[in-house]
């Protein structure tokens, strides 16, 4: 009752638990939970992007495209390690997410169809996860904290590289400038969708927001993105997909359609455009690449047997 | 010169081209680690290509740009060693490829820091210091698979059987290359026999001088791997013509239909 | 006019897609036999592809070729199915998609006989013979191999998993379709409603009125090979738009860049 | 001894042995090893033409070229069957080839490196293979030249068909000139070396030729190539590679430069630029396939029960 007494007052004092620290196994649960599904996103969130980095028609982008790629295996070594302070294992997740076990975020379960994809992933998944991140700075669990800060900063240069990659296609042909909107079509809905359900159907927020993991509402992080994102739409010059998207003077917010949560739960529950593919892909590699990390452990074995004796 | 450019296109496709098969890799390696790894293995070896095609250009006087070369050439024009071209096998053989085109390379760049190209000797003297990386990174890997379970050590062993028929083209000099490593040496030679420019270096480097250097560093490598170097005959190119004469295998027109498909269906666009 | 021309470039690129993933089996399979089967069921829809894809252009007026259709076109004006541009697996697969595909076309084809279109019944008429072959094949090497090893029933089981959830979209009419599968009711109805003119063919078909013919027949072929229909989700399209829509799997665009490279390449070339 | 007088007499009166006819060992191995041979080329010769089915610029020529290598999977299953008639067995030979054990044809070891490729095997390999083959319809044993009778009938076709489609490349673009220049100069060569070593390195033709199994020499063979072929480059417009080449009045035949008997001998002996992965995709595929092959015989074999019980 002195630990819980103890954490308590860390998390009213809004400073930081640390791994040494004790906590609530609900609190560790949850954590644990959020970071390997932030940590599986950044993982499967490669595939989409990845899937034009042998196609990028510029050297350029195409260097641009790989790095940010190679960034997110990063963010997902990050977050692993973040985990692992909360006594979870990475080969457990891993196993955990390829059996459908835990989750990771939905918008990579729509598939990547032209190299305006690329762009608008940037400008408004990125730019929706910086939204949904940039409070998670503030979480109180130290080293999920300094890892989202190291990661909002790499995700802001992802998203301003995105942006600026459309901005050069819609100063291209007609046909580029189709590609960018289509993209911006296929992409927009979704983008909205991973800020998660509405708040009233939103049972875990409460206690995350209690605990200081989580720092504003869905409903409040979606209305700052359309916010956003609504004039950077119009200084790319595309349409967003929502004829009810307009200005409300009385709220000094903009409004916008009805999301179709139908289709959000679909995704969710695996039944989007790509989740088999997704998680097939994911799995075979992690199988194919078994034999690796046997010889690698074994030839470690070997190794400090032979610096033991 | 057109020497120069020509030069330039050998060693910027070799990046290019093996940089590309590095890509295909990304999301299918065994561990993040080996992710982030191999991904910046390919970006290294990417900047070195957009370097090398550009001092292409400019050396070409033709105004081409980087995009140019990478997008706009037809197969023949690319002059690629064969080695970095073929299809993707298991990590083995990308451990594999990768120890024999770094030890390679480094080779070739260390020696190229002092081209008299100034261009090119910058760009081989930052070479060097991401290549070294690479051999490295491949090395230990070498090890650890030769050295591993029974299952790492027979791919390991399938591997360099499937790699090895492509070194000897490494070391094949091009007649490019046998006009520029000699060219300073004429070109400065004129009536003066003295010390120094005896030395003089030349704009390129003769691959077949790197040979030693090469089988010295792979034996020293395989051993510690308890590996050995396979006993396979090298696969001659077309009427003795091979990837620096534009001369590929039947793989590479598939890589460059995919790496070209996006610029060539916009070849106005702006990216 | 232009929804004929769109009805016919939807039955033409799933022929020409399906030919390409079969055309891709060429030297891969396990006899002999079925190297000549299978190429002559590529060969077969290929031609239909031709026929389709000629009429496509004679409708729409804009004096485009078969091959402007197959080889110009970007990825999303095609309009085939998504269920033939996946990405090949192993023979199972093959056998599993080719069943599913000619049992649907067959069905379809037989309909179209009677379209009100004389070229497309023509077409039609001579694609029935051909489907009914290739269903014929498909359903034979779907009761040997479900009905052969353990290891061949277990493969035939995950290739009906993974093609299964791509069925769906088999029977879910375009916008194009419905209008032309009412058009001659309306066209000829005005007025007049004695018993021919009731049964007036229209131009196309509703393919949901195909659904429980090919569910007869793959409930009869299934049983045959002790295999059962599979228990998964349909996987949905983009915001509901699907194949018929140019909105496609990740599989296509790799597809596409290897099927119009040489064509691309050489726009103005002849051939 | 009465069998044998009575099977040289049938080859002597140009009569064809039958497979119930009494034949010498050495004809049956030598005719064995020949057909296998033939039929080995037949099935390896699809995959550097197979190579290009799926890039055919036109859905005419890839119609024409699905059809062509179709026609050899055809001509394989022939002419299996008739070594089978021989008691040759089908899996046997496979594995003999996949072993290496058995040979095929030198010239399906170098790679098809454009689309005029595909025309310049027509042209030129196929009509090297014609030129060679037209006298095995006359073969004094049966089933193999009845069996040479159609498919050589089928090859003219692919010649004409090959010729055809590089007259129309020369009627293209100055690139699909070159195209048909640069793969007439890689094939050229290997082209010549279809016909064997020259006569006097030869050992087998006398043999052959006693036994009615072979009717020209080599030699004889390539010339008659050479003949056929140099006026149909000039028809063409392309240019052959061999600077020696030209009409001689007074043999009446053209005379042509030294072939490269090194590079035929490295590549019979398995290091030409493609016989490794020739050799591996065949085996692949054909360890691919075995799960199918075994699973088409348990079906057969529970089939046969039941009809039987």
């Amino acid at each position: 009752q002195d630990l819980e007494r103890h954490f308590d007052e860390i998390i009213a004092r809004d400073q930081r638990i640390e791994p040494r620290d004790w906590m609530p196994d609900g609190y560790r649960k949850t954590l644990v939970r959020q970071i390997a599904q932030h940590a599986h996103s950044e993982i499967i969130g490669m595939q989409p992007e990845a899937n034009w980095i042998t196609r990028a028609p510029s050297l350029r982008r195409k260097a641009i495209l790989l790095a940010k790629v190679q960034d997110e295996a990063g963010h997902g070594l990050y977050l692993y390690s973040a985990a692992e302070t909360l006594g979870a294992d990475r080969t457990e997740m891993t196993e955990k997410l390829i059996d459908s076990r835990q989750k990771y975020s939905s918008i990579f379960n729509y598939p990547t169809l032209n190299f305006a994809d690329v762009g608008v992933i940037g400008w408004l998944v990125d730019g929706a996860a910086i939204c949904n991140q940039v409070p998670l700075c503030r979480s109180s669990y130290g080293p999920y904290a300094r890892g989202m800060v190291r990661i909002c900063k790499e995700e802001s240069f992802h998203q301003r590289q995105g942006y600026e990659l459309l901005m050069t296609m819609m100063r291209g042909t007609e046909e580029q400038r189709q590609m960018v909107q289509d993209a911006t079509d296929r992409w927009w809905w979704p983008s909205l969708m991973m800020f998660g359900p509405p708040d009233h159907d939103s049972p875990n927020t409460a206690q995350s927001m209690e605990w200081k993991i989580k720092r504003h509402t869905n409903d409040e992080l979606r209305q700052r993105f359309v916010d956003m994102t609504v004039p950077q739409a119009e200084a790319l010059g595309v349409t967003l997909p929502d004829p009810e998207l307009a200005w409300n003077d009385e709220r000094g917010h903009y409004d916008f359609g009805e999301i179709d949560w139908s289709e959000f739960k679909q995704v969710i529950s695996g039944n989007g455009p790509c989740n088999a593919q997704r998680l097939a892909h994911r799995r075979r590699a992690h199988e194919d690449g078994a034999w690796v990390r046997e010889a690698a452990a074994a030839h470690a074995a070997k190794h400090s047997h032979a610096a033991v004796s | 010169g057109a020497d120069l450019a020509a030069y330039c296109v050998m060693l910027g496709d070799d990046a290019l081209i093996m940089s590309h098969r590095l890509q295909q890799w990304c999301t299918w390696l065994p561990e993040l680690e080996e992710e982030v790894a191999v991904a910046n293995i390919a970006l290294d070896l990417l900047g070195q290509a957009r370097l090398l095609l550009t001092r292409a250009g400019a050396a070409d006087g033709g105004g081409h740009g980087e995009d140019y070369y990478a997008f706009f050439r037809p197969e023949h024009e690319f002059r690629n060693v064969r080695l970095v071209e073929l299809e993707n096998g298991d990590f083995a053989e990308l451990v594999t490829r990768l120890l024999v085109f770094s030890t390679w390379r480094l080779a070739l760049l260390d020696r190229l820091r002092v081209s008299r190209d100034p261009v090119l000797a910058a760009i081989a003297a930052k070479g060097v210091k991401e290549i070294t990386y690479h051999r490295d990174y491949a090395a230990q890997w070498t090890v650890r698979l030769g050295d591993g379970t029974d299952e790492s050590h027979r791919r390991m062993r399938a591997a360099l059987e499937a790699v090895w028929p492509y070194v000897d083209e490494l070391f094949t000099a091009h007649p490019v290359e046998q006009r520029l490593a000699v060219q300073a040496a004429e070109g400065n030679g004129d009536g003066a026999r003295g010390g120094d420019h005896d030395t003089a270096p030349a704009v390129a480097i003769d691959p077949g001088t790197l040979r030693s250097e090469f089988d010295d560093v792979l034996a020293q490598v395989l051993k510690a791997a308890s590996l050995e170097r396979p006993e396979v005959a090298p696969i001659p190119g077309v009427a003795g013509k091979l990837g620096r004469d534009g001369v590929h295998t039947e793989a590479m027109g598939y890589l460059l239909a995919e790496m070209q498909s996006v610029a060539r269906a916009h070849p106005e666009g702006r990216w």
